[in-house]
């Protein structure tokens, strides 16, 4: 692992550079206190000291829609694969969005790889960021997510007055070398970077999961948990927020469209969620998950349990986004995986 | 001696329902009536209880064609009761709605509406194998519009974003340069349009009435300013019931209003007739190239003020849009101190002034109801204007009757279902 | 605990898309009840599927959309494959609306088969309740096509009235066929129906097996699975011979959408076919 | 062989009937794909001889129901189009009042000339094949329903709430900007218009299958509102509904 710094003045010049060369997208303020990825036209609308972002920068590895196959009807019908990747520089990413990126990676490359989201991932960079200011929902402490070691280009620390940049790959290298003013860390400023990478783990001290993480599969197995989540299913609105806005989720619909000509058209996927009413519902009426208490416990074993047993890691990297995004506040792990633990004793 | 019995069952290209009745016998003109037939949805009677927030948005479902116009007097209405105070950048946002509307509604009724009968078509769908290339350019400038106001309000039908004090959400400057840009294209679109209107021939009939519109010595009123009438002079918004005095009729579920005379004629060739000196340059030349000069007393002209008037919102839009560029875009988002009241507020809009009034509880809940539209303004002047024609009309064939009365109609661009909706309300 | 041997993947790889159907024409269709058609398809060259019994195809109408439907014409038939399909919805009412000569698209085919080599030698006791017929007569005629490899052949096929049999031809030989013992039974009989009346439950009494050696399999509505599992255990039939096939949402065969879970399983990759061992402790499952 | 297709429409503000018209030059393929041959607002020349039929509006006298009784006769699929005629919509915010008394206070004493009955969508009086909800519908809604009939496909309305629209559009949740959503509960399809312009939904395409409505009231109360105002949202659009009792 090679170790850059970068003077604070340097940097945005860097990124100006890197957005005359290709596109990019990072992370901005969209109303006071709410923060997005969206694409950037100049250095000065980056901002790298927020809690976190209402939507993953997944939206830009699994579209929100995303074409898959374009048919034509009629007498010469045909279809083909639409593959669609373009460079593209994400700015910004917290460690915790970049163990989410990651695990995407894994999951769609395992069994039938999906070259789709292969294509698109391909030539993404990411200059990731760690946490500045830990977002009151997050639990990355608990989730082992609020450190990354892999999975970007470029990992800015802000260590004062400059950054030290960690170089995940050869493509991040090559990407300051072209288009940065940077010179090699000294051993004191890596120093002062693992001491501030250090403190950000404290900084979540105070939001934890009391049971350990490799004991969380145990607290959903069987039917642990049925008072709970029949407690929860009364208030629970089935809206899918917690799906969508959680940066390790990518279950989705397949449909498709045609032109009014009944000639050209797609098929599509987009984002569907584990929670909504029609998820598991066939053509003959038959809802093989009807229960809303069964849909909150199903999405809780996909984030503590049945990934974990799968790739040995959790489902969940503790960003908090589906705890702030659920109106009646029934869908923060943190308080539930606590809750099971309890209840369990 | 001739029979002529006519009964046009809900007169088509327009928007409500209205039905035309002649029964003539033996030369004499038994009956000669303009009919309102829609049915009646109570407007005022389920706005009263609601919110101040929600007015403008019920308010807007009295009419889909005019619902900016709508929204926007109702805002206006609700801010004079409770005492709200807007920036100059919401009126100037507010301007921009008011003229995209006019710009999309002119565009609609002309082209759609009345032009098929200037060259004798059903509708505008024959057209599009007849004249495509007319089609495509009325689509073209209604696209700009529609896009337009989509841009400032969120939407054009049922607007989304305007709202007491100010707007839920502002456009960015690229979507309003970009909308800019079109409309300095669209200038060849507007002058293809007069350069067809001079080729129509419009139906030569005059009746001398009164006009009534918004004035306003800033601009050519649309958004704010006071009633003027070519009878009466200037009042004050506040006192708009003096000049709309309305009254029942059997024949029509909608009411009808008089003024000096015993009806008067609201919309864009009263506006003209009003206020021609402050259009833009344009729209001024646009009028002398379609012999349109102030006052013109044939209501069959109403059509070509409306392309006078589109003229004049593709100028007006360009100058208000480099005013608010200028002066750059503020989140504005004021605290609203409720406080009980009454306010009225008016705006002119496609089819003429109109006119809403609450009264407000110390809750900012709506208690009383009050709106008064153009088309309802216009039915007795449309009544008067029948009975004025049909004598010299007499001696031609029984289809050219019915088709001239159906234009006159159509000329008016009447909104039925908006003159039912809302129905004065004396305080009973 | 170490992450399991995740390594930062190189996506130089360049493969057609798990998505992409292969275009396939139908060359027969048959109408074998009021709900329920036949398509014979081909694809395209005659090449094979190369399916097992039990395994599925997701079928492609441009324009409407993708429906899993089972292989019901067993491997050992050669040239072309069998789908049975009822109309239910969009896909599958598009699809009753198409003749011999139309165009379809084919995936798959996906899933896992009935465990056949397992089952060489034994006694198979096939229970098929309605649409459940569909993928068990892949099994049945894989079964009588190679009939020396197994042991007793005993098929159930319930239906709710006799107009409702699918694939009355074959039923017709099975009747009479010495390679099986055949019992059937309709919920509502009509004149014509002399046989048992009464749900495939009522079946299970009427024949003995040596429950070490019989495998069964059971394929039908979701509601038909409790009680007929049960009549197997009843029998004594273990866990492990007792073989169903599942029906879930499924919107993309290739165990990425996440619509067929059960539980931690995903139906399309680790089934349809299971073994009851593998899904008794699965609430979701039954 | 275009099939046939009219346009009718009942207590409405033809705002729907408008947003066809502004499909602009899309509408030129839908004329490509159908025949229109009957649509008061925009066309003379009309014919009874049609196969679908587009009702906007709802049904608030007794007149009304004959002539939709007709076009049910007529039409082989029948589409209701727009709120008022899928759920009721703003008509029906008169249904809380007491008949008489609105009538008195719009009419004076002139009110008996004007008969009316509490306002009702279209699926009240006839059988409804298909739905386009909205006030006013979505463009691409009415293209996607023409096309799905074309093509012999069960037109779909999603039956996942608002919510879903909103959050894949990264909006920010309009509670927390102090207004009062119904979204939750609301049938998406719109792209969730109004939280996008960072104003509430009022509810306007009906609520979706399995409403936790209770749950949406809580959340109403439990972001200022009493519970009178709570279900005093849902009598905007919703007011035919039980939920708005
Ligand atoms: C492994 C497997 C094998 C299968 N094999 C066969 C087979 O061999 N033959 C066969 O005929 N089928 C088979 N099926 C079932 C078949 O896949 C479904 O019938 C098919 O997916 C239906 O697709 P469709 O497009 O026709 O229906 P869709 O149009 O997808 O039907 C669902 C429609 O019904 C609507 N809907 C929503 N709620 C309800 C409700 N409560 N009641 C009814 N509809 C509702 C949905 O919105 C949707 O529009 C199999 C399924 C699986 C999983
Ligand atoms: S966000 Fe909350 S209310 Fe919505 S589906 Fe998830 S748990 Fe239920
Ligand atoms: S489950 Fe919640 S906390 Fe965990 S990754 Fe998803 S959104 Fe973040
Ligand atoms: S957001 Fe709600 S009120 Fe607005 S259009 Fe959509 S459903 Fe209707």
């Amino acid at each position: 692992m090679s170790f850059f710094t970068i003077d604070k003045k340097n940097f945005p010049p860097f990124l100006d550079n890197v957005i005359k060369a290709m596109d990019v997208v990072g992370v901005k303020e969209k109303i006071p206190g709410k923060f997005e990825y969206a694409p950037l036209e100049d250095s000065s609308e980056l901002c790298l000291d927020y809690d976190v972002t209402i939507l993953p920068p997944k939206k830009y590895l699994l579209p929100t829609r995303e074409s898959l196959v374009k048919f034509t009807r009629g007498e010469n019908t045909g279809c083909e694969a639409v593959f669609d990747g373009k460079p593209l520089a994400i700015v910004g990413v917290h460690p915790y969005d970049i163990k989410a990126i990651s695990q995407l990676d894994r999951i769609f490359a395992d069994q039938n790889p999906d070259e789709h989201y292969a294509k698109r991932r391909k030539d993404k960079i990411i200059i990731g960021s760690d946490v500045k200011r830990p977002y009151r929902f997050a639990f990355c402490g608990s989730m082992k997510s609020a450190l990354v070691e892999y999975g970007y280009d470029l990992l800015l620390t802000d260590i004062g007055d400059r950054y030290v940049l960690a170089v995940g790959t050869k493509k991040g290298a090559e990407l300051l070398a072209a288009h940065a003013e940077y010179r090699a860390a000294t051993e004191e400023e890596i120093s002062r970077r693992s001491a501030i990478r250090k403190s950000i783990v404290a900084s979540y001290n105070e939001n934890t999961v009391l049971a350990a993480y490799e004991e969380l599969p145990e607290l959903l197995a069987g039917e642990a948990g049925k008072g709970l989540f029949d407690e929860l299913a009364e208030k629970c609105l089935s809206c899918g927020s917690c799906n969508l806005v959680c940066p390790t989720c990518y279950c989705f619909d397949v449909r498709d469209e045609v032109s009014l000509n009944l000639v050209e058209g797609e098929r599509f996927r987009k984002w569907d969620g584990c929670l909504l009413d029609g998820f598991a519902l066939v053509a003959t009426g038959e809802n093989f998950r009807e229960d809303r208490a069964d849909r909150i416990k199903h999405r809780l074993s996909r984030k503590g349990r049945y990934i974990y047993e799968k790739y040995g890691e959790h489902g969940c990297v503790g960003c908090g986004r589906c705890a702030s995004a659920c109106l009646p506040d029934i869908a923060n792990p943190v308080e539930i995986f606590n809750r099971l633990k309890e209840g369990v004793r | 001696m001739r029979n002529i019995n006519i009964n046009v069952e809900h007169v088509t290209r327009l928007e409500g329902h209205g039905n035309i009745v002649v029964n003539v016998k033996e030369g004499r003109i038994e009956e000669c009536m303009w009919k309102v037939v829609e049915a009646p949805r109570f407007f005022e009677a389920f706005v009263r209880g609601r919110s101040y927030l929600e007015v403008s948005h019920l308010t807007s479902r009295i009419c889909g064609i005019c619902s900016i116009g709508h929204t926007l007097a109702s805002l206006k209405a609700t801010e004079a009761a409770l005492g709200v105070e807007i920036s100059e950048q919401t009126k100037l946002l507010r301007r921009i709605l008011i003229q995209g509307e006019n710009l999309q509604s002119h565009v609609l009724h002309a082209y759609f509406l009345v032009a098929p009968d200037l060259v004798g078509a059903p509708s505008v769908f024959p057209l599009v194998a007849t004249h495509p290339e007319v089609v495509l350019r009325a689509l073209r400038m209604k696209k700009l519009a529609n896009d337009l106001c989509d841009i400032f309000g969120g939407r054009t039908v049922h607007p989304i974003t305007p709202t007491v004090g100010g707007f839920t959400k502002l456009p960015g400057t690229g979507e309003i340069k970009a909308i800019r840009q079109r409309l300095v294209e669209a200038i060849p679109d507007l002058e293809a349009t007069v350069a067809l209107f001079k080729t129509l021939t419009i139906p030569q009939f005059e009746r001398e009435t009164e006009y009534i519109a918004l004035t306003s010595d800033e601009e050519y009123a649309l958004y704010d300013g006071d009633i003027a009438s070519t009878d009466a002079g200037v009042t004050k918004v506040a006192n708009y019931r003096s000049v709309t005095n309305e009254y029942l009729v059997p024949q029509s579920t909608a009411k009808y209003t008089r003024n000096k005379r015993d009806s008067y004629f609201v919309g864009a060739l009263a506006r003209f007739n009003l206020n021609h000196r402050q259009l833009s340059p344009l729209a001024k030349t646009v009028a002398e190239e379609l012999g349109l000069k102030a006052p013109c007393h044939n209501p069959f002209f109403n059509t070509v003020a409306q392309v006078v008037e589109a003229a004049h919102a593709a100028e007006e839009l360009i100058r208000l849009i480099d005013d608010l560029l200028s002066r750059g875009l503020r989140r504005e988002n004021g605290e609203i101190k409720l406080r009980a009241g009454t306010g009225a507020g008016a705006v002119d809009v496609p089819r003429g002034i109109l006119f809403h009034e609450y009264t407000y509880d110390d809750q900012g809940i709506c208690r009383e109801a009050n709106c008064i539209i153009p088309t309802n303004q216009n039915h007795a002047n449309i009544q008067k204007d029948m009975e004025a024609f049909l004598p010299l009309l007499l001696d031609k064939p029984e289809e050219e009757i019915r088709l001239k009365l159906e234009m006159l109609v159509r000329a008016y661009d009447p909104c039925i279902s908006c003159s039912t909706h809302l129905l004065d309300v004396k305080f009973v | 605990m170490t992450t399991k041997g995740l390594v930062q993947r190189d996506f130089q790889r360049d493969e057609g898309s798990i998505y992409l159907p292969q275009l396939a024409r139908i060359v027969r269709t048959e109408q074998l009840t009021a709900m329920e058609k036949l398509f014979e398809i081909q694809l395209s060259g005659a090449r094979e599927l190369g399916h097992q019994p039990g395994q599925f195809v997701e079928v492609s109408l441009f324009g409407i959309g993708e429906a899993p439907i089972s292989i019901s014409s067993s491997p050992t038939r050669k040239g072309s494959f069998e789908l049975a399909v009822r109309a239910v919805g969009n896909v599958t009412r598009a699809l009753h609306r198409l003749e011999a000569g139309a165009t379809v698209g084919i995936r798959g085919p996906f899933g896992k088969g009935f465990p056949v080599e397992g089952m060489k030698g034994k006694d198979i006791l096939f229970v098929a309740g309605g649409i459940g017929l569909v993928p068990l007569r892949s099994l049945i005629n894989y079964v009588l096509d190679r009939r020396e490899d197994f042991g007793r052949m005993i098929v159930f096929f319930g239906a709710k009235t006799p107009a409702e049999q699918l694939f009355s031809g074959e039923l017709a030989k099975w009747r009479v066929s010495g390679d099986m013992e055949y019992l059937e039974t309709v919920d509502r009989a009509d004149e014509s129906w002399r046989g048992n009346i009464g749900v495939i439950t009522t079946l299970f009494p009427k024949i003995t097996v040596n429950p070490m050696r019989t495998v069964a399999v059971i394929v039908g509505p979701p509601v038909m699975y409790r009680f007929a599992i049960l009549e197997a255990q009843v029998k004594g039939i273990p866990y492990d011979q007792i073989i169903v096939s599942l029906e879930r949402r499924m919107k993309c065969g290739v165990g990425k959408c996440g619509h067929c879970q059960m539980g931690d399983i995903y139906v399309c990759q680790e089934g349809p076919v299971f073994t009851y061992a593998t899904i008794k402790d699965l609430k979701e499952a039954i | 062989m275009k099939p046939k297709v009219a346009f009718f429409d009942f207590a409405s503000c033809e705002g729907c009937q408008l947003q066809i018209v502004n499909l602009e030059a899309e509408m030129l393929d839908v004329i490509g794909a159908v025949d229109i041959v009957q649509f008061r607002e925009a066309m003379t020349e009309s014919s009874d001889d049609y196969s679908i039929a587009f009702v906007e509006g709802s049904i608030t006298r007794e007149k009304d129901i004959p002539r939709l009784k007709k076009i049910r006769e007529q039409a082989a699929v029948l589409v209701a189009l727009g709120s008022c005629a899928t759920i009721g919509g703003v008509n029906c915010l008169k249904n809380f009042q007491p008949l008489e008394e609105v009538r008195r206070y719009v009419y004076g004493d002139r009110a008996h000339w004007y008969e009316t009955f509490a306002a009702r969508p279209i699926d009240s009086v006839v059988p409804v094949d298909f739905y386009i909800h909205g006030c006013p519908i979505n463009k691409e809604d009415f293209v996607k329903t023409v096309t799905e009939l074309l093509l012999g496909k069960t037109p779909e309305t999603p039956s996942y709430p608002v919510c879903v629209e909103c959050k894949l559009k990264g909006n920010v949740c309009v509670f927390e900007l102090g207004r009062f959503c119904l979204g939750p509960v609301t049938r998406a399809g719109c792209g969730s218009w109004c939280p996008t312009y960072q104003d509430n939904c009022t509810g306007c395409r009906g609520l979706i299958p399995h409403p936790n409505t209770d749950a949406e009231k809580e959340v109403l109360q439990k972001y200022g509102l009493t519970v009178e105002q709570a279900v005093g949202q849902f009598r905007v659009f919703l007011g035919y509904g039980e939920v708005a009792k």
